[in-house]
């Protein structure tokens, strides 16, 4: 079937409302485009990392080239991706997990940005900041990658993370009014970190609404239109890009290449963390979204 | 009383048939109705009467058959065009609704609106006023208006849902069965009610199991059997053991002991 | 002719008397009038200096709670005629993305696409309610099943024709637009101005809007959500509509035999439900300025526990518009004072729980006390 | 026909009391109940027959008061250690479940069971088996033990209810109310039966509200007013008048127009 | 004394005769028949090739469909007996976690791990039961509250005890557990080995297990999943207490009249959904190695569907386990089948949803026919 004469499938961890992994989508429809291959992309409906592992196996039943897939939790997914190397396919680990669990799980590469390292990264950039305290606004809490990311800027700040982050809900204004009644009663906090624009969207609104947008030190992980726009206001100080795009893009390309002429990159690939500040903001202004 | 001569007749049911996909529960039955006559429908179980007065009341569409009301044929679409038209039911199965205040109840698919900017509010102060006073002629005096229904003895809410159709039936009054689980005395008050009403020129259709109970009211006795009419009797043309024979659908009864009498 | 018998006595010996005080209080909305109550006694004394009850603090928590009044307004007149929608939260999904759709992909005039939107969801709510009343199913099912469609439907329209999942950009498109204001805006301003000149609220002492008072209106969310009410209870207990309602959901067999149109009633509480989510999710879009596929998760549920909070029942029938905005308050006010008294925000759910428990047992009894049922 | 004198009764209730929260339902009723004997229970709406015989048959545990079955003090605390003394009864309410068939319905609770390996089985042929001949005994030509008792028309429903209680009833039979809703024909058969099981020295205590069907098979009657009993009666000692009135509490009856007849 | 009356005519005039072929097709499961005839119609047509029939799928989608049938026995006694439980996903996120806890961070023998936390949920099943027999409130307000009850334990524990919402670790700590095999271990491994030796079904080509065959053994999972099939179809039809769970959700008031020990029925099978969801958990954990806070989310409906699309009555007193299990086959043949047949994700639930309502509308016809309902 299809165009190509080669079959990936890209399974990822997200529940498909997830609005980050549209431009994973974009870019494996890009790159089948450019390469003249076949990419599927699966994901669990519910974000159950356990119904992952069935996808992962129906994957590698169904055949394909290639599967490119997250490494959410390694206990889990560590069976099903190993049998299916096993049975003869290619696979490339990309967005979360470590270089070493790929190696230990018998992928081809790595392509991603390690989770806790971008927020140690964040957080000792913070801290050069002059920054003490912050709110880790979490509206992902079941996700261990997220909590992870609070983990990391607490640990570069050298700081306790505890009460800080708080469970925020997906609700836009819930999100908002919980981060206004966070500052509210701790009028003190210097920071705040965003784990994507499910967050930072509701809370620039917050922000903009008790007074304190550019006032507050701000900072947030991944990209979308309103987080670029605040970034050109000066009221996000910092987006860290983990451009995936290239998550998506280059696992299909390193494949086909692979495939066609036997050829592959000698290393891991870290698409993040890239640090977006107001310079140079056209080309992410443009494709926010959808290729951002 | 009123006899057959002096008026014409209010409703006529002509040949009205009743399937329900594979069951036939009316097969073709014809019945006239005069006002102020107390029409007793009779018959075993499962005859089809529930089923019969139901298309009378627009409950069901009759599959086959006409009904002429007042002279004029009538398609009864929903319970409220019969209603509309001049025909109250009490359903066999109480059509009261527990959880509700007496009053609402009362007033239920018939409230009384009083409009403020166009907008038709329910006049509550009004159908407060209405069901306390007509509960009271019934002889029931209510806690208030808006005790629950729920709250009521079983005799009680009978005589709510007689007390209603009475009130909003100016011209047949339908009973399925309103004496099936009420004692001897709230019995008594039923079938007095039912005289009464009669003697206001409204038609009473009233279906009973209960010889004595026909007896003691009807004018005239129309007995069904598995879906067909067995024919109608005057009162005073028939025995009560005639009437009893016919109710059982023409079948022998079992016989109790002598020494208990033998029929039932 | 004698006249009917003596009347029955006006007092039964077997029953003591109820008192005054007590039948006055037993009404639907009283257990939501008790957690009220004690919710605001129990924050007022855990979080008095947290700035809960600044101003700025009673519109943080007066706006999520006004969000739950509107849809439990709508999930409560529709739980009173006897059915429920499951399918609420996927509707708020669904009737954002059309509308940002509409207006952004499609490039109509706002005020076109919230119409197109509102006739459309409202559309999908009649649906919802034929499906029931021809079939007979149980509206769990049928709802459960909208409550995939529609979300899958939110998540695959936009992923197709805009190859994205959030579609930004209604703010701008909506400038100046009247029907936009509507949803949108805030109101007051002036007052809460000369308010913060005189002292009264507090102003912003830094940032961008320093000078400005903390509260600068009264958002639009909170006047639908008053208004709703207001309208669902005149409704309900005023109306001869009303009474449909409760008659529809207290017994439909016995209200269709006293011709009430079940329906009739029926479905167009499904499209007034579908009209709440609608009202929601144009309020979300206008204030937020975009539409996500994952907007309104669980709100189902959210809208069913503060209407049961509020003393309604489960099974139809029973009651009240107020006592699910108290419900919905009390679920707001719970969530945004665990903030404010900072508690760990994972147990949210644990008290959101208990509460919830807590208040039907509550409504229960005091339900007992009211039918004498047992 | 039994006397007193033959035999020991087979329960005697004695100052039972029963209250709901704020009502009062019983107020202190005796009674005693022989072998071989109908007793009939007789009373106006909310008399509290319906209470008194659910404290009799384990439903209900009694505020105050003592059951004596068979000479012991019992306290039932279920409805199955009732059955399992031999007391048998069938509720106002039908205790049928419409969409469990016919043979499920009747051994509801007292499912006949074959041991395999230990484990207790529920022997469905021998409970279809007996289904269809308990049944074909009442007149009743079931489809198969499998039909759904919904399937079944009202006065089928009473039999198989009827007819279960008496397979299993070993000792005391309690009908509440059985024929209220049956024709003419159903209602004969459900005093034949009666008739018969009493015949075979069973206890049977019935609760009715017609007059006629109390005289047709009673040999005792009991009546309950408000909670309390206004006492006992031996069959021949009191004319059907007197019932009537003690049935109404002893209150004065509404009367209809003369030329119907005094009374109900 | 004359016998009693002449017996009533055999057959019924009025009534058409109804076919006896027509008589033995209507049976609760049938609906659930009919989907899987046209499930696996469907899937052969269309999607053949792709991997869905070879030994490797097969096993997917049996997996996939054995999960669902582990909840959807629970769920389908627990129905029969008139109540349901939107707590099973919850529980299943609970039971994985307080084995993480349990075996990992207080460092227990698995096998104490498993047997203290089947103690627990089978527990909190029960209390779920209490609670809805003592109050009479509906199963679907108390178990909702427990729903979030349990979740938010599930959050906070791991989040306050290890700083993590996932732990792993478990596969480590289950090494040579016995208890663990039972539900982490595959049965049959020689058997399939031969198969693979002998060409029957492939073999991995390469890397550390080329020449084992691509199916090892059949999963406990499955294993459980037919064991619980059987014991529960065994416990409904053939077992005096499955009349009673029949009789306790027809009418609780009748069956308790009638002596059956309704209250006892319905805590034992809320305690028996319990169970079946820590079974689910258990297999999971054991399986992954790993427990996460969000594992088991919407689960409850999932196990709900498959059961009414089994032919279950959601009011509970009538259904099958057969109907449950054919139920969950379906929805596990179609959520992997989409897959293999290349249907945009997305529309996974728009799918999901229409075939919950054709099923359910097919179930009620069918379920009409037998009771003559109307
Ligand atoms: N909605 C319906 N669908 C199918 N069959 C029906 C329906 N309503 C009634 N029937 C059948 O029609 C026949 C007549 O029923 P109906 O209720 O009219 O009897 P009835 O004379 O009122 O009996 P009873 O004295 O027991 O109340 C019965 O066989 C019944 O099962
Ligand atoms: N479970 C209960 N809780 C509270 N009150 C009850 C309960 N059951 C019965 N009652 C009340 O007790 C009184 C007696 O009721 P009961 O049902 O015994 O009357 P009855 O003699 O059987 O009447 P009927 O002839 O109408 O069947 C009534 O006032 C009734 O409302
Ligand atoms: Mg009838
Ligand atoms: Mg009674």
């Amino acid at each position: 079937d299809g165009h190509g004469d080669l079959n990936y499938v890209l399974v990822s961890h997200a529940p498909d409302s997830d609005s980050w992994w549209n431009t994973i989508k974009n870019g494996i429809a890009l790159a089948g485009e450019q390469m003249g291959v076949e990419v599927e992309y699966r994901n669990p409906p519910t974000g159950d990392l356990a119904d992952m592992a069935r996808i992962i196996e129906q994957a590698a039943a169904s055949g394909p080239d290639g599967i490119i897939t997250t490494l959410s939790d390694f206990d889990v997914l560590r069976g099903p991706i190993e049998d299916a190397v096993a049975s003869g396919v290619d696979v490339i680990i990309m967005n979360s997990g470590t270089p070493e669990q790929a190696r230990e799980v018998g992928a081809l590469m790595y392509v991603g940005q390690p989770e806790y390292d971008a927020g140690l990264a964040a957080g000792q950039r913070a801290a050069g900041d002059g920054i003490a305290s912050f709110l880790c606004v979490n509206h992902y809490i079941s996700s261990p990658s997220s909590t992870e990311r609070c983990q990391g800027f607490a640990d570069g700040l050298g700081v306790e993370l505890g009460n800080q982050m708080i469970d925020s809900g997906q609700d836009p204004a819930e999100i908002k009014n919980r981060v206004l009644a966070y500052l509210n009663a701790n009028p003190e906090t210097d920071a705040i970190l965003t784990l994507g624009p499910t967050s930072a969207d509701p809370t620039l609104l917050a922000l903009d609404e008790n007074g304190m947008a550019g006032d507050i030190y701000f900072g947030t992980f991944d990209l979308g239109e309103n987080i670029v726009e605040g970034i050109k206001a000066g009221t996000i100080q910092w987006g860290i890009d983990q451009q995936p795009f290239l998550q998506a893009y280059l696992p299909v390309v390193v494949l086909a290449n692979y495939h066609r002429y036997g050829v592959l990159p000698g290393n891991n690939i870290n698409s993040g963390p890239g640090f977006v500040t107001v310079d140079g903001l056209t080309l992410v202004e443009e494709y926010a979204g959808e290729y951002r | 009383m009123n006899t057959r001569s002096t008026h014409a007749p209010i409703i006529e049911m002509r040949n009205i048939e009743k399937h329900f996909g594979a069951v036939i529960a009316l097969a073709g039955v014809s019945l006239d109705i005069y006002p102020g006559e107390c029409h007793c429908l009779l018959g075993d179980n499962g005859a089809g009467k529930s089923t019969f007065i139901k298309t009378m009341s627009g409950v069901h569409k009759p599959t086959k058959g006409e009904i002429i009301f007042e002279g004029r044929p009538m398609h009864f679409d929903t319970p409220r065009q019969a209603m509309d038209a001049g025909i109250a039911t009490v359903h066999q199965h109480l059509a009261m609704i527990p959880l509700m205040s007496v009053s609402r109840n009362f007033f239920m698919g018939n409230e009384p609106v009083k409009r403020i900017a166009g907008i038709p509010f329910f006049d509550r102060a009004e159908a407060d006023r209405v069901t306390m006073e007509e509960m009271r002629r019934m002889g029931i005096n209510l806690r208030g208006p808006d005790q629950a229904v729920g709250t009521l003895s079983g005799g009680e809410r009978q005589t709510v849902a007689i007390c209603r159709a009475v009130y909003f039936g100016a011209k047949v009054l339908i009973l399925d069965e309103p004496t099936s689980a009420l004692g001897v005395r709230q019995t008594s008050n039923v079938l007095a009610t039912i005289d009464k009403v009669r003697k206001q020129d409204v038609a009473v259709v009233f279906i009973t199991h209960n010889v004595r109970h026909a007896l003691a009211v009807g004018d005239r006795f129309t007995v069904l059997n598995r879906g067909q009419t067995l024919g109608t009797a005057q009162r005073g043309q028939i025995t009560p053991d005639e009437l009893q024979d016919m109710m059982a659908g023409g079948q022998e009864l079992a016989t109790l002991d002598d020494a208990l009498g033998g029929t039932v | 002719m004698s006249e009917t018998a003596q009347p029955t006595p006006a007092t039964d010996e077997r029953i003591k008397e109820i008192s005054g005080l007590r039948r006055a209080l037993i009404r639907p909305e009283l257990g939501g009038i008790c957690g009220t109550v004690l919710v605001f006694t129990f924050f007022l004394l855990t979080a008095l200096d947290s700035g809960m009850f600044s101003a700025q603090g009673v519109l943080n928590w007066s706006t999520v709670s006004a969000q739950f009044m509107i849809i439990a307004v709508g999930a409560c007149l529709l739980m009173i005629a006897g059915e429920f929608d499951l399918s609420v939260g996927s509707m708020i999904g669904f009737a954002g993305m059309m509308i940002a759709i509409f207006s952004v992909t499609l490039g109509w005039p706002v005020w076109g696409a919230i119409l197109i939107t509102f006739a459309l969801c409202v559309s999908i709510g009649a649906l919802n309610g034929f499906i029931v009343i021809r079939t007979g199913l149980p509206s769990f099912i049928v709802t459960l099943a909208f409550l995939f469609i529609l979300r899958g439907f939110t998540i695959y329209l936009p992923q197709t024709i805009e190859r994205k999942t959030i579609i930004g950009g209604i703010s701008e498109a909506a400038e100046g637009d009247w029907l936009a204001a509507l949803f949108g805006g805030k109101i007051l301003g002036g007052l809460f101005q000369w308010l913060g000149d005189a002292g009264l609220i507090a102003v912003f002492e830094r940032g961008s809007r320093a000078g400005q008072p903390v509260v600068d209106g009264i958002p639009m969310l909170i006047v639908w959500a008053i208004a709703l009410v207001i309208v669902g209870h005149v409704l309900l207990t005023r109306t001869r509509f009303g009474n449909w309602i409760f008659a529809a959901g207290g017994d439909a067999e016995a209200a269709r035999n006293s011709g009430v149109p079940v329906n009739r009633v029926k479905i167009l509480m499904f499209m007034f439900t579908a009209f709440c989510a609608t009202v929601f999710a144009t309020c979300q879009v206008m204030e937020f300025g975009s539409a996500g596929a994952d907007r309104g998760l669980l709100k189902e549920f959210e809208a069913i526990i503060a209407v049961v909070i509020g003393g309604a029942l489960l099974t139809g029938g029973y009651g009240s518009v107020i006592g699910a905005a108290l419900g919905a308050l009390i679920f707001g006010v719970v969530q945004q004072g665990l903030f404010f008294a900072g508690v760990e925000s994972s147990l949210f759910r644990v008290f959101l729980g208990v509460i919830l428990l807590g208040a039907v047992i509550l409504n229960t009894y005091i339900r007992r006390m009211i039918t004498g049922e047992r």
